[in-house]
């Protein structure tokens, strides 16, 4: 990873009252079935926060996540996004508000080139996309930012492979690639460390990073790997059986025995 | 009230014939997700050995019925079964492209069976209890309409029992999710799909058979005239969902034989408008487990 | 006529025909009988020796499988390539494309079986030689005797042949005074008992049935299970040999309008015709005529109209001759085929059925009237 | 001890789609323990998993037990008794958890229900109670993690002679993690494991040996702990340049840290057979 | 280790159908990634060709030329020039298909009604109204439009298979309409071109040239347009909603309006390629309508290769050749004199071909052009590697 600044010094910026929340959640809720799968949720993010999400497997989060960015609907609460209420809005209206999101298990175009996949996500954002008078040219815009997205992951050499043929560590290098190229305010990340070799973990950590701290995002993200949650995080909110069970700096919900039982598993 | 009578019980007569023609349809398409468009050729075949049968044997007995339904369902097992080792097989998770290659079959079968039997229809005939009528509630009601129910009864039961007491459903449900990965649990995946095509192919040969009996010919065209109709009921049923399918067809045929009466023999033009309507309201059709 | 000098110059060479018709597809069994036939018409026509004054007459058949796109591809290669006569097809879809290809290329053509009114008049160029659905009404019509007051009902399917009929029923007996009813069954339904109970609901004194395809055995199964013999006198036109099995129980309740059964004439075309199919292997069908009269057709046409088109059609129109089916008038003003037709019953025959005379019907009786008039 | 390995792959070549993916690899599992298949993002990891068990275009010698094996259809191999856990977790979304463990089931004949015997049973139902839970949810609606624990539950049913397991702790939360390491030592024990597993710190746990492999070949082979206590060769191998965030990760590895001298300790004594094999 | 990557077309492939490779620019995209100088070599490539291959084309009528056994006779004559130009315009049709189902990804079983809308509605125009040729096509072309928007709005709710039987009922509820309305439309008796209003050049034997570059015209207008929409910022966010829905809509984009958008080029190009086909033979009969003729044109791009636009060209002019010059090959001396057992089935053209068809889906996954391709690179591929190891 030569395009990323390695040691940028570590610093919490910790909300303070009052700021300008960027993302929230009240009340919310999904009842499949006689199951509670999300159970009165409420939850503020503030402008250029890094949020980390984490909680046993099948507490909730991806469910919170596809919540938020509109892939399921909600049976109970409301969804705000940029002071605007976004309950009902479809996927596709909150991604053009300024949501993006990445996928648990990689979700790609996966018969298009990994520059082509790049490409789509960077014209998305300037729009003009589906128009039928103007053509993608190498020179463009969004190419030139696509092909810089893929250097900044470290797949720039796979730029012509067909996005289907990428192992499984570099397909998620490509969905963070994407999102890079979308440039959206808000991101949700579900696991993108999930598969990636140990090698370019902080490569990646650096990705993150600077997508908070040059970009100004706000970034929601769920991770297991812990050392990345814990060094990444502004806040950290716990999720179990479905309900948010905290939401606070990451020593105070470290510290928490709940936690420490129900997630690492250490007995304290 | 005799013509009520009479149009909802033929119409469910015509409901059991549709039904046979669809399940191997509905069972190899559920099941598989292969759309199969040789089915019709399947059938036709299956009526053609048929007819072969009872014209060698003394035509128009009993016996020979039963014998015409046993050689055509066998029939139709054997093309099936040549026709998923020698060119489905090959294809497994490539869905259109065996949606493809059943398309040649049928167009390359047909062909054959005009060389082989001609273009004219040959005509059929059965035990001559099957021509007759009873009255029921002051209708006539042809007696073949009684045995299509009941084999279309008999023939739900039984695929539902196959798929229920063995493991084969199972199977080849996750099979046509994720074929490597059920061969990575150490089950024959390949044997399941051939048995599933065979009976699916034997479902046809006794449709065939059947339906020969119904119209009273074999041409090359019987199974292509009737696998639209097939389709339509498969779909409006439910991807995989015999019951769906028995239900759809029931639904479609008493339609059919209603708007053909009543409003002017636009039977065709309603079961359309059916579909398309049952669709944009449940995409998956009216029992289809998938979203 | 162009002079005799011009006639012996191209003497030496052959006259090409185009012989365009079903070979394989639906209608290949149709194709088989018009082809016997037509090759026995010509062999009749110029006793045997294919030549007329000295010009061979070439027929080269070419196979449209009942495709019109085809049939008119076909049409073009042979017109592009000189050829002045195109004969044949068995489909109306088929024959009146080509029909508009004889008038935008101005050379002959005559229809085979297709029987579509509209063939007749269509323009100068196109002949017929087998008869037209208004005839096959017309003999139904002269079996009803006085039809004023009396009720009739067309059963057929909802398509351009079912229409025809119904249209050419209410133009024949509407016309006479008779009450014309259709039943029309979409063409793709298999299920035909709601279509019985509407004819018996019509309370007909006369059913005519215009029916067509597979379905037709099916469909007489129907109406005998809803006893629309015991209602009324039913009637239909005689298909071909392979089809005598598929009335079932109905058989000998019908009355038989026939264009053409091996029996039903009684000349020596017609026992020169048969003889000739039966020494080929072939059956003498329903469709044999319809190629021996194009063969007449082409003989007369190239002996006195030699290789000139609107020779050959001044030639035709208004020629009489003895065809299979007696005498056989080509109408001058519109090209209508005046020929006689049958009715017919069928009676049992050991395992099967045969056909046998009920009536001639006179030519003029069944006469069309003429087209854009 | 002359135990002989139970798995010996020999000129190991596979090709995906026509490219070439894998190059002449040949590597040994000894009879016990757990051998680390490591190396960076796509250089063929789980290739080399879907080579043996025969599910991508092969060509080498692969022998279970002194029998071949390189020519057997995908469910013969495993009939030989391979368990396999395949990276993407691939349970049956349409299925049912139940109904994905049924079909894992194997048995000697077709249809029966014999051949998992109640322990079996009873293992998986302790490693995974959430997932026995959820009998009948559709798979396809469970969590990662869920789903990470029914792919690991198909393989644990059956009674196997060797276990492929592709990143079993990718997508679990730190306490699965602990506990799947754990299930995994167990099994070990009775079973030989080759795992994939990019989690350097379950891999110092588990492994015995190491193999490590670069575009699409072996590069290094040998004793676990000889690999991963050498910084250097961490670096050079995997390209690994000490952990991110140390600091932070502090008082959440500690705890393990300790377990793991033990462990380590505890296979040293495996590792000298399955050194000398490999040498 | 090399860094090309072809497209995944093996047979062991254990990917779903949807994820392989078969876009067409993607296949030369994901082509040796490394040279640039091969790829612009080939983007040179393929202009010029067409123009060579359209010169060609276009001078076919003044020329002399004879294949035997592929063409009835030499290619100045109107029969071959009639098969040739059907070839040309069943090229175009199935390049509207390409639209739907190669770019796109809609499988649909209705494309023929198009066709129809085009044909038929425009004969009855021109019958019904005094308008000339061109008004009477642009009156067509507007109301072919209409109703590919409306009914490519409703079907586009539902998608896959469903998507699929949507387009077949209506398809199938055209077909009956036409059949069931002779009055208008003739029903099986064909509907005949009205001519009073067709420029008499394009009338008759003797003209068949012109109709011949009519076709011609069409061809390569359809490919412009095609290649056009597939190269355009649409047809690629078209060409990612075939791969995946969500994803586009995750990236704030509506698949909804692409998707229409490439139903209605599809369809209205197939409404002007209708049109075409009336004038060519003139007249148009209910076969065009049917399932069949559907199912007929996704041989044809199957044939060729799907996902590529050249590979929809040389499908429909192989298939039409096949269907036309096998029926002359089924009834040909040769095949009456074999045995039974072997005549039978070869003098039947629908076997023939329904046969070959099978045989190039199994064997031939790219198709006709795939076949090409991978004889190319195989050529170039040895060429290739001789040279590597020189190196
Ligand atoms: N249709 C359904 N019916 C019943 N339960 C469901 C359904 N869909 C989801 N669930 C349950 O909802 C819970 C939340 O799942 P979710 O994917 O959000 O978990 P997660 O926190 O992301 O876990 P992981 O870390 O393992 O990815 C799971 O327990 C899952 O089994
Ligand atoms: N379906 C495919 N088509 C083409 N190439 C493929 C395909 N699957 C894998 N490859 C290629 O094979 C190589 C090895 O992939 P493999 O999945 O074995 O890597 P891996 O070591 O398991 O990586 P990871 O740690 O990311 O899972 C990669 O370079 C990849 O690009
Ligand atoms: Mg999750
Ligand atoms: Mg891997």
């Amino acid at each position: 990873m030569s395009t990323t600044e390695p040691g940028a010094t570590h610093a919490h910026a910790r909300p303070t009252g009052g700021e300008d929340v960027v993302l929230s959640a009240t009340g919310l809720g999904l009842r499949i079935g006689g199951a509670t799968i999300i159970d009165d949720v409420s939850l503020a993010v503030p402008r250029g926060e890094l949020l980390g999400v984490i909680g046993p497997n099948g507490a909730g989060k991806t469910t919170l996540f596809n919540l938020l960015s509109g892939v399921a609907r909600p049976t109970a609460g409301r969804v705000h996004l940029a002071g605007r209420d976004v309950t009902s809005s479809s996927v596709d209206a909150r991604a053009r508000a300024g949501l993006g999101r990445t996928f648990q298990t990689s979700n790609l175009f996966v018969g298009l080139t990994v520059r082509e996949n790049v490409r789509l996500a960077a014209q998305a954002a300037r729009g003009g996309a589906v128009s039928l008078l103007r053509f993608p040219r190498r020179q463009d815009a969004a190419t030139v930012d696509a092909l810089a997205r893929l250097e900044q992951v470290g797949l720039a050499h796979h730029a012509e492979t067909l996005a289907g043929g990428l192992s499984h560590g570099d397909k998620r290098k490509l969905e963070i690639a994407m999102l890079l190229a979308a440039g959206p305010e808000v991101i949700l990340l579900d696991e993108p460390m999930a598969g990636v070799g140990s090698a370019d973990v902080p490569g990646l950590v650096e990705v993150i990073r600077s997508l908070q701290r040059e970009h100004g995002a706000t970034v929601l993200l769920v991770e297991h790997h812990m050392d990345v949650v814990l060094d990444l995080s502004d806040r950290l909110a716990v999720m179990h059986h479905g309900s948010l069970l905290a939401c606070a700096d990451p020593e105070t919900v470290m510290a928490d025995p709940t936690v420490q039982s129900a997630y690492l598993g250490e007995s304290a | 009230m005799s013509t009520l009578v009479l149009l909802l019980v033929t119409g469910v007569g015509l409901g059991a014939l549709y039904f046979l023609v669809a399940s191997g349809l509905s069972l190899i398409y559920g099941l598989m997700g292969v759309l199969n468009f040789a089915h019709g050729s399947f059938l036709t075949l299956g009526a053609y050995a048929g007819w072969e049968v009872s014209r060698r044997m003394s035509d128009g007995s009993w016996l020979s019925l039963v014998l015409s339904l046993v050689v055509g369902a066998a029939v139709g097992a054997l093309v099936a079964i040549a026709t998923e080792l020698l060119l489905i097989r090959r294809l497994y998770e490539r869905h259109v492209e065996q949606v493809l290659v059943t398309v040649g079959l049928a167009l390359a079968t047909v062909a054959l069976f005009d060389g082989i039997w001609g273009t004219d229809a040959v005509y059929v005939s059965g035990p001559a209890w099957l021509d007759e009528t009873s009255g029921v509630l002051g209708a006539q009601i042809p007696h073949d309409r009684f045995l299509l129910i009941g084999v279309a009864v008999a023939v739900l039961l039984g695929i539902v029992a196959f798929l229920r007491f063995t493991r084969f459903g199972l199977v080849i449900r996750a099979g046509v999710e994720n074929r490597s990965m059920v061969t990575a649990l150490g089950i024959d995946v390949r044997m399941a799909f051939t048995v599933v095509f065979a009976i699916g192919g034997a479902a046809a040969g006794i449709g065939g058979v059947l339906a020969s009996q119904y119209f009273g010919y074999v041409s090359p065209q019987l199974g292509a005239s009737l696998l639209i109709f097939a389709f339509i009921v498969t779909v409006i049923g439910g991807l995989g969902s015999l019951l769906g399918a028995a239900i759809a067809s029931l639904a479609v045929a008493v339609l059919q034989q209603l708007a053909n009466f009543y409003a002017s023999g636009t039977g065709d033009l309603v079961v359309v408008l059916l579909l398309a309507a049952v669709l944009l309201v449940r995409p998956s059709g009216l029992m289809g487990a998938r979203a | 006529p162009s002079s005799d000098g011009d006639d012996s110059a191209e003497g030496s060479s052959a006259v090409d025909v185009a012989v365009i018709y079903s070979e394989t597809g639906p209608l290949a069994a149709y194709g088989a009988a018009y082809r016997a036939g037509l090759e026995a018409g010509l062999d009749y026509a110029t006793d045997g020796t294919g030549e007329v004054d000295g010009q061979a007459i070439e027929l080269s058949f070419s196979d449209d499988a009942g495709d019109s796109a085809k049939a008119v591809s076909l049409a073009k290669d042979a017109i592009g390539s000189g050829t002045q006569i195109v004969v044949g097809t068995v489909s109306s879809g088929v024959a009146l494309p080509l029909a508009e290809q004889a008038e935008q290329n101005k050379i002959l053509y005559i229809s085979g079986p297709a029987a579509a009114d509209a063939i007749t008049g269509i323009n100068d160029y196109t002949f017929r030689s087998g008869r037209q659905t208004y005839q096959d009404v017309a003999t139904a019509g002269a079996l009803l005797g006085d039809p004023s007051g009396q009720k009739v009902v067309v059963f057929g399917q909802d398509n351009a042949f079912g229409q025809g009929n119904a249209a050419a029923v209410d133009a024949v007996l509407g016309a006479a005074g008779a009450d014309v009813q259709s039943v029309l069954v979409p063409e793709d339904a298999t299920e035909f008992t709601p279509f019985a109970r509407r004819i018996l609901d019509a309370k007909p004194d006369l059913v005519f049935v215009a029916w067509a395809g597979d379905t037709t055995a099916a469909m007489w199964q129907s109406l005998s299970q809803q006893q629309v013999f015991d209602a009324a006198p039913v009637t239909t036109g005689l298909a071909d040999v392979a089809s005598y099995n598929a009335y079932g129980a109905a058989s000998d309740q019908i009355t038989f309008l026939s264009h053409y059964f091996a029996d039903g004439p009684d000349n020596e075309v017609n026992d020169a015709m048969v003889a000739s199919l039966e020494e080929a292997g072939e059956t003498p069908d329903l469709f044999s005529p319809d190629g021996f009269v194009a063969g007449q057709m082409i003989a007369h046409a190239v002996a006195e109209g030699g290789g000139d088109v609107d020779a050959m059609v001044a030639a035709l129109e208004g020629w009489t001759f003895d065809g299979p089916k007696g005498e056989t008038t080509v109408r001058a003003e519109d090209h209508a085929l005046i020929q006689p037709m049958y009715a017919a019953s069928l009676v049992a025959d050991g395992d099967g059925w045969t056909p046998e005379l009920v009536e001639e019907i006179d030519a003029d009786t069944v006469a069309p009237p003429v087209a854009g008039e | 001890m002359s135990t002989r390995p139970v798995l010996v792959v020999r000129g190991l070549t596979a090709r995906i789609a026509g490219q070439q993916v894998l190059e002449d690899v040949s590597l040994e599992v000894p009879a016990r323990g757990v051998t680390a298949l490591l190396g960076r993002n796509g250089v063929g990891k789980t290739s080399t998993l879907k080579a043996l068990m025969g599910l991508i275009e092969r060509s080498g010698t692969i022998e279970l037990d002194g029998e071949p094996v390189d020519r057997l259809a995908t469910h013969k191999v495993v009939q030989r008794g391979v368990g396999y856990v395949p990276e993407d977790r691939e349970v049956f979304g349409s299925l049912t958890v139940a109904e994905n463990l049924r079909l894992a089931e194997r048995s000697g004949g077709r249809g029966g229900r014999h051949g998992v015997s109640p322990e079996r049973r009873e293992l998986v139902g302790d490693l995974f109670p959430d997932i026995i839970d959820r009998s009948s949810q559709r798979a396809g609606t469970l969590s990662g993690g869920q789903q990470q624990m029914v792919a690991l539950a198909r393989a644990l049913l059956n009674e196997n002679r060797l276990l492929l397991v592709d990143e079993p702790t990718k997508g679990l939360s730190p306490r699965l993690v602990g506990e799947v390491t754990d299930a995994l030592e167990k099994a070990a024990q009775v079973v030989p494991v080759l795992l994939v597993e990019q989690n350097l710190t379950v891999a110092r746990r588990l492994a015995g040996d190491a193999v490590v492999l670069d575009g699409g070949r072996v590069v290094h082979a040998g004793p676990a702990a000889d690999l991963l206590d050498d910084e250097s060769r961490v670096v050079a191998l995997l390209g690994v340049g000490g952990e991110p965030g140390q600091s932070q990760s502090q008082h959440q590895s500690q705890h393990q840290s300790q377990d793991q001298s033990q462990d380590q300790s505890q296979h040293q004594s495996q590792q000298h057979d399955t050194a000398e094999a490999t040498s | 280790m090399s860094t090309s990557t072809t497209p995944p077309t093996s047979r062991e492939d254990d990917r779903p159908a949807t994820t392989r490779g078969q876009h067409g620019d993607s296949h030369r995209a994901a082509t040796p990634g490394g040279d640039g100088a091969s790829r612009t070599r080939r983007r040179l490539v393929e202009p010029v060709a067409g123009l060579v291959l359209l010169v060609v084309l276009a001078v076919l009528p003044l020329l002399n030329l004879s294949i035997p056994g592929v063409l009835p006779g030499a290619t100045y004559t109107p029969g071959t020039l009639q098969l040739l130009a059907l070839c040309l315009l069943f090229a175009s049709l199935a390049l509207t298909y390409h639209v739907l189902f190669g770019i796109t990804g809609l499988l649909s079983f209705g494309h023929a009604l198009y066709l129809a809308v085009g044909a038929y509605g425009l004969g009855i125009v021109l019958e019904r109204t005094g308008l000339g040729l061109l008004p009477a096509m642009v009156v067509t072309l507007v109301l072919g439009i209409a109703v590919a928007t409306l009914l490519g709005a409703v079907s586009l709710r539902v998608s896959g298979i469903s998507f699929a039987m949507v387009t077949l009922a209506f398809a199938q509820a055209g077909s009956v309409l036409i059949r069931r309305n002779p009055s208008i439309t003739g029903g099986e008796e064909s509907l005949p071109l009205t001519t009073d209003h067709v420029p008499a050049a394009l009338v008759g034997v003797i003209h068949t040239r012109n109709l011949y570059w009519v076709a011609l015209a069409l061809l390569v207008l359809v490919l412009v347009l095609v290649t056009w929409f597939e190269r355009s910022r649409a047809g690629h966010v078209a060409a990612a909603t075939r791969e995946n829905e969500l994803r586009v809509r995750v990236l704030g984009m509506r698949p909804y309006p692409v998707q229409l958008l490439a139903f209605v080029v599809g369809a209205g190009l197939a409404v002007v390629v209708g049109m075409v086909y009336l004038l060519l033979n003139s007249g148009v009969t209910p076969r065009v309508a049917s399932a069949d003729f559907t199912l007929t044109i996704l041989v044809v791009v199957v044939l060729g290769g799907l996902g590529s636009r050249w590979g929809a060209v040389v499908g429909g002019i192989v298939y039409t050749l096949l269907d036309h010059r096998l029926t002359a090959l089924a009834s040909s001396d040769t095949v009456e004199q074999l045995p039974a057992l072997l005549r039978v089935p070869l003098s039947e053209p629908l076997f023939l071909l329904g046969t070959l068809f099978v045989l190039v889906v199994l064997f031939v996954p790219g198709g006709l052009v795939g076949l090409g391709t991978r004889l190319a690179d195989g050529v170039r591929g040895r060429r290739g590697s001789t040279a590597d190891g020189a190196a």
